[in-house]
């Protein structure tokens, strides 16, 4: 292994000269997020652009292109350091998918001219992505998508319905699964195509959710247009790309995430405060003790996985078969961390709004609902032990029969 | 239930029709949508009060029906299926269980007709935590016979907005100076008590309430000679007739969708995990149901195992709603979690009732202890 | 309802003039039961013969086929006193699945000369029937079976070979499937035969199960015989006949049985004698006693389950569709039983043999392994969530494909 | 895990083809069919002598070749697959690692060597009621330092039959007086041990011990720095190792059997419902081995949460062996009930290990603890 001391003073240097302290510890609001907020104050704005200037929002990307052009273990340190000194990286949420998803897919798929043309924009944290891939009546079974692209010559001309499109109303492009021949098998008339969202055929509409106000919007396209040179990958040919862009997700989503940034207190420290705990220390309620303890042991198990995983792979960040396995566990690691901590909360765990409950407690009831999604979306549940199934037990495929 | 009768088939008719037509699923939308303190419409209580329902458990003699838990039962499995907001449950059935259980002839007198024409609403105040905890009670009514003062703290009364007048759980002394559990009548208005209310993700209504100094009189104690647990057990079985009637509408929504949503050209129901599962939880289902009808029978008959049974009851149907609502959304995907459909009212729901009156893990505790380990 | 007194006196004066002292507590095992035992004693021989002689080992059967001709007010009359008295029944033990499934079916299927050539050995205690259902390549796919019957003008001609038949080498008599059309869908393309054991044809050989010895044998049918009007229901018709037999199988494993005879202790005061309880008498592991109050509830929740159906059939013992459901629920009951069991005992309840064990914990043991058959005979879990799913909820069938 | 060192993979290897040709589940139908007392063959002990595996853990400089805990349970695994009986975990593992955790110089001098060679089985006698209880311990060291006596019962004590050394857990008097727990060695053949074959389901050798006192010299007793939980915690790990393999090569025949068997035309692993039950052991056991792999890398570098890591190994593997086990039998169906058919020796062995040590329940009150609440 190279010396990695010098790189690591380089960049402690950097950022002690180029972080704002006012920045420091301030978590992903200033810069949005998926939660909407457009402002960005003008710190997180000079941020963003020295991060982006030195390649380092997208630090493995290639450097002609925008990106860091390091290594993994440069990456590493990088990521490191600025974790040391509060900062954060700003560009993955200001690109939404563009820095998870798509980025990655163009670097693998896209001509050339599609990485000159698109990967820049991500790299500075100014054009943001979304996706249009499940519609109305292709959810899980996502190779029925309607949503049709005619080849008028000049352009695209593209007509449908999406849903669970991420940020649409504040995204510049997006990412689109479109149907491009109807005279073939399903999976083999599909392509992935790439337009931007501010053109008259494009219309969005948010999506309220069980939890309030969503990210999520209905994406509608009127006759709307996208260039010729932006399909990406062979015509024809977008469900082998759009299935490993969604590999992309899956090993995005694999690592368990906490319920809440606000909410730190682990749940045994949130459920002795609710429940109390006898003269030894232990959880008042015996029957829920055991239960958290269950929990843990998964989640524990959980992360372990990850590492073993990640270290079998010997450090390469390959997206592998196991990720369908990391993805039901993660859910699993979450959904049932957000009951459980309703349940300690009893009453106080059922609130909505008003001053009855703590902001700690209302964002537990509003992080319980979104997380119901975490088995749906990405690939529900079910569709994750098909996968587990077919592709790694080698089992019969039981959805495939139309 | 083995056979009704034919005034209780008469009775479950009425509620089906009614809860049907005049109480759908839009309307419980409309009132969470304007954000009515109360919780529930008045016009939603005046039909039920012109039905007789506010009087169904309240004897003849006190100007009620007197027709018995599995009767009210009938009607409480209708309202969940709805998830109907109104103070049936609050005043009608606990309010008058707990006047039945621990009034003397004179309180009952004065106080039951007005609570069996629905004019009286008459709210039990027991909560003082987070969770259920009856055997923590710190409210206390102290002073001598002819100046009794009522002090302490009562959260998530259930139509705690609405209520005319709250039973407030409190320690009482007896002759001897020991303190014991009992029922304390005070308007709701009395000076002394401030109420505010509780904004749940049930959308019904929910007070924090508390007592200062609140000035008793002599007549409105009520002591008894019950156990206060029994009025629980009321609580615990009624609340899961009304519970077994959410659980049964969001297992006929999702049975009905596994049977009409097609993916990968075929309706999802013939995916064999998916109808195992509605397998399972139909089985689930039909024996919860066992459970809420043993209790309520017992109730009727005065059993002696009576809180084994209602921990039965409570303890399924909090497994089971809570199960078969997290399965409402799993199954109906990305739709169920947006707000436009109806499926979130029935999670959020779930939770609410679930953790009252002892949550699963408290009544299989109960439960445990009833079997002597 | 008529006035069953006098009816209750007539039994009881009968039983005390009847009914062997000797017999009294003795349990099922003078009558061998299905363990195996073919002598019985003096006594029971007598008392076999003169509860035959008023037909009442099959109280509600017709009493000119040797039945008791009562009515179920009057059967349940007759259970009870026996029971005070400590009298068991022995014809159904006797008569092994003619009692409980082939006996029902022949007074439904069968013709006036079936009745009075099968029913009146049954009723008598002194003919015992198996089973012929499964095969090695048909199990929970038992259409799928290969037995084979010729019609040879003056018999029948099987050839074939049946498994899981239970008491095989100690029956007379067998009610086989067997497929009499290799022409047709397999369904429709079965016959239900009643054959003798005691021929030359006829060939049985016990299974060794993982609990020990047992009652299952492998049968071979080499050109065995039946005669032409031991065919039960219509040619072709054996699916029909065979499915309502089984449907009075579902029915009488629906109650949950005790895990054995000889152990009477209840669950939690088995559990208290090996974990030891605390000062305010909570069994001493406070996460076994969970598991255990979650089982005791849903055996409850299954007692009142029974019950409330029985009761809404108004005490007609109709086979309903809901006997899968608690098949399926009483195989959780008597599984989890016996897994808990075994846990509260720890390492006592490992045992297999010696006198390191007492009777009980090996009975367990043995008692714990048998279990596990109870979620695979008799239509497993499996198939019986496809009936419900199928039958009782209306969905598409998932098996019908081939 | 991550990645083996060339020495391991030949190690593994070796095992592999060694578990596979020289012992198949058919020696060990064989061995069972016979009833021998010790519970193995003696011709398998020898053969693992000879592949080294009893001197794994043992260091060089007392004959063994020091390879640690991670490559021993590369072996482990494999014993487990196909449920190899040998003295193997009681002496080269749990004796061992005794000694050397709780051995002077002096112990580790005179009694490694042969531990490591195979010709002493040094085996550690801890339970003394049916549940595993470190905290009770009855069994005690009296006298004074040259008239040792030891007095006690131990049950379920594994490979007890083919002992030729115990290393008993007693209560051991300190100078001040005050006892704790220890080792204490004594030769099985001692005058006033009696041992008792233990006939379990697993057909291995377990016994009942009695020493009735016994007496013990000096030299023999091991006190050592450490505490005696960590020693079960090494008995937990090693354990799980092997449960980890019995659980996997159950999983392997499951599979199996899901690509072979027809039903309905089709294999029954086509069947949604059978798919999914295995997908989800699959990850399960995936989870499993995590937790196996981490608790055997965190005794070689004797971590500080071992004891957390080790009640995760094997509270996790107690509950996936128990779950994969009873599975293996339901979907093999009637043919999974016959002797005949090998099902039967994992289900009855996963019940055993489940017990020993701790089982899941026990881990998961141990985890909490370890966790603070």
């Amino acid at each position: 292994m190279s010396d990695l001391a010098p790189f690591r003073a380089e960049v402690a240097n950097w950022l002690s000269d180029n972080f704002p302290q006012s920045l420091k510890g301030q978590g992903i609001s200033p810069f949005g997020g998926v939660e909407g907020e457009a402002e960005i104050d003008q710190d997180a704005a000079l941020w963003r652009d020295r991060l982006a200037s030195r390649g380092w929002g997208t630090p493995t990307w290639p450097a002609e292109l925008g990106g860091g052009g390091l290594n993994h273990a440069e990456a590493k340190v990088l990521s490191e350091e600025m974790h040391k000194v509060g900062a954060i990286n700003p560009i993955p949420l200001l690109a939404g998918v563009g820095g998870t998803m798509v980025g990655p897919t163009i670097l693998e798929y896209g001509s050339e001219d599609q990485k000159r043309r698109h990967i820049p924009g991500i790299c500075s944290g100014k054009i943001r992505w979304c996706l249009g891939y499940s519609e109305p009546n292709a959810g899980s079974d996502l190779a029925s998508l309607a949503t049709k692209a005619e080849d008028n010559g000049d352009y695209w001309l593209i007509n449908g319905q999406k849903v669970w499109t991420s940020g649409a109303d504040i995204s510049q492009w997006c990412g689109a699964l479109v149907r491009t021949d109807s005279s073939v098998k399903k999976r083999d008339g599909i392509s992935f195509l790439m337009l931007k969202m501010d053109q008259p055929g494009v219309e969005t509409r948010p999506i309220k959710l069980i939890a309030g106000a969503s990210p999520f919007c209905e994406t509608f396209f009127n006759d709307a247009k996208a260039e010729k040179n932006d399909l990406l990958g062979n015509l024809n040919d977008g469900w082998s790309v759009g299935k490993r862009l969604l590999q992309h997700e899956r090993a995005s989503q694999t690592g368990a995430r906490p319920t809440s940034n606000k909410v730190g207190l682990s749940l045994q420290q949130l459920a002795k405060q609710y429940v109390g705990e006898d003269d030894q220390g232990r959880l008042s309620d015996p029957d829920l003790r055991t239960r958290i303890a269950s929990h843990l042991m998964h989640t524990k198990a959980h992360g372990l996985t990850v590492a073993r995983i990640a270290a079998e792979a010997k450090g390469n960040p390959e997206v592998s078969a196991a990720a369908s396995i990391l993805k039901n566990s993660a859910t699993r690691v979450s959904q049932e961390r957000a009951e459980l901590a309703l349940e300690a909360m009893g009453n106080q765990g059922v609130g909505w709004e008003g001053d009855s409950f703590t902001d700690d407690e209302i964002e537990h009831v509003r992080g319980w609902l979104s997380g119901k999604a975490i088995s749906i979306y990405g690939g529900s549940y079910e569709i994750q032990n098909n996968i587990i199934a077919k592709n790694i037990l080698g089992l019969p495929e039981t959805t495939q029969k139309g | 239930m083995a056979a009704l009768s034919e005034e209780q088939q008469m009775i479950k008719d009425q509620a089906v029709a009614w809860v049907k037509e005049q109480a759908p699923l839009t309307t419980f939308r409309a009132m969470r949508d304007q954000g009515t303190e109360l919780g529930f419409f008045p016009e939603t209580w005046s039909a039920m009060t012109e039905l007789g329902w506010s009087g169904m458990l309240v004897p003849e003699a006190y100007g009620g029906a007197g027709l018995g838990y599995q009767t009210l039962g009938l009607v409480l499995e209708q309202l969940g299926r709805n998830l109907v907001p109104s103070p049936l449950f609050a005043s009608s059935v606990l309010g008058a269980s707990a006047l039945m259980q621990f009034g003397s002839d004179e309180q009952k007198q004065r106080l039951l007709p007005s609570i069996a024409d629905g004019s009286r609403l008459m709210v039990v105040a027991m909560d003082e935590g987070p969770r259920f905890n009856p055997a923590s009670v710190a409210t206390r009514l102290l002073g001598s016979p002819d100046s009794l003062i009522l002090t302490g703290e009562k959260c998530f009364v259930m139509e705690g907005m609405a209520a005319s007048d709250f039973l407030v759980v409190a320690l009482i002394e007896n002759d001897a100076g020991d303190p014991s559990l009992g029922l304390v009548r005070v308007s709701a208005d009395a000076p002394g008590i401030h109420r505010k209310p509780v904004k749940t993700m049930d959308s019904r209504g929910y007070a924090n309430v508390s007592f200062d100094q609140v000035a008793v009189n002599g007549l409105d104690v009520l002591i008894g000679e019950g156990n206060i647990e029994k009025l629980f057990d009321v609580a615990g079985v009624t609340l899961s007739a009304e519970m077994l009637g959410s659980a049964a509408a969001a297992f006929d929504m999702t049975l009905e969708y596994l049977k009409t949503r097609k993916q990968f050209g075929q309706v999802i129901g013939g995916f064999q995990a998916l109808g195992h599962r509605a397998a399972s939880l139909y089985s689930e289902m039909e024996l919860t149901r066992s459970c809420v009808e043993a209790a309520l029978a017992a109730l009727d008959q005065d059993r002696a195992d009576v809180a084994e049974l209602a921990s039965l009851a409570k303890g399924k149907t909090s497994e089971f709603l809570h199960e078969m609502s997290s399965q409402l959304i799993q199954i109906h995907g990305g739709i169920g979690m947006t707000d436009e459909f109806d499926a979130g009212f029935y999670l959020k729901r779930a939770r609410v009732v679930e953790a009252a009156f002892g949550n699963a893990a408290y009544h299989r505790d109960r439960f445990a202890t009833a079997s002597g380990f």
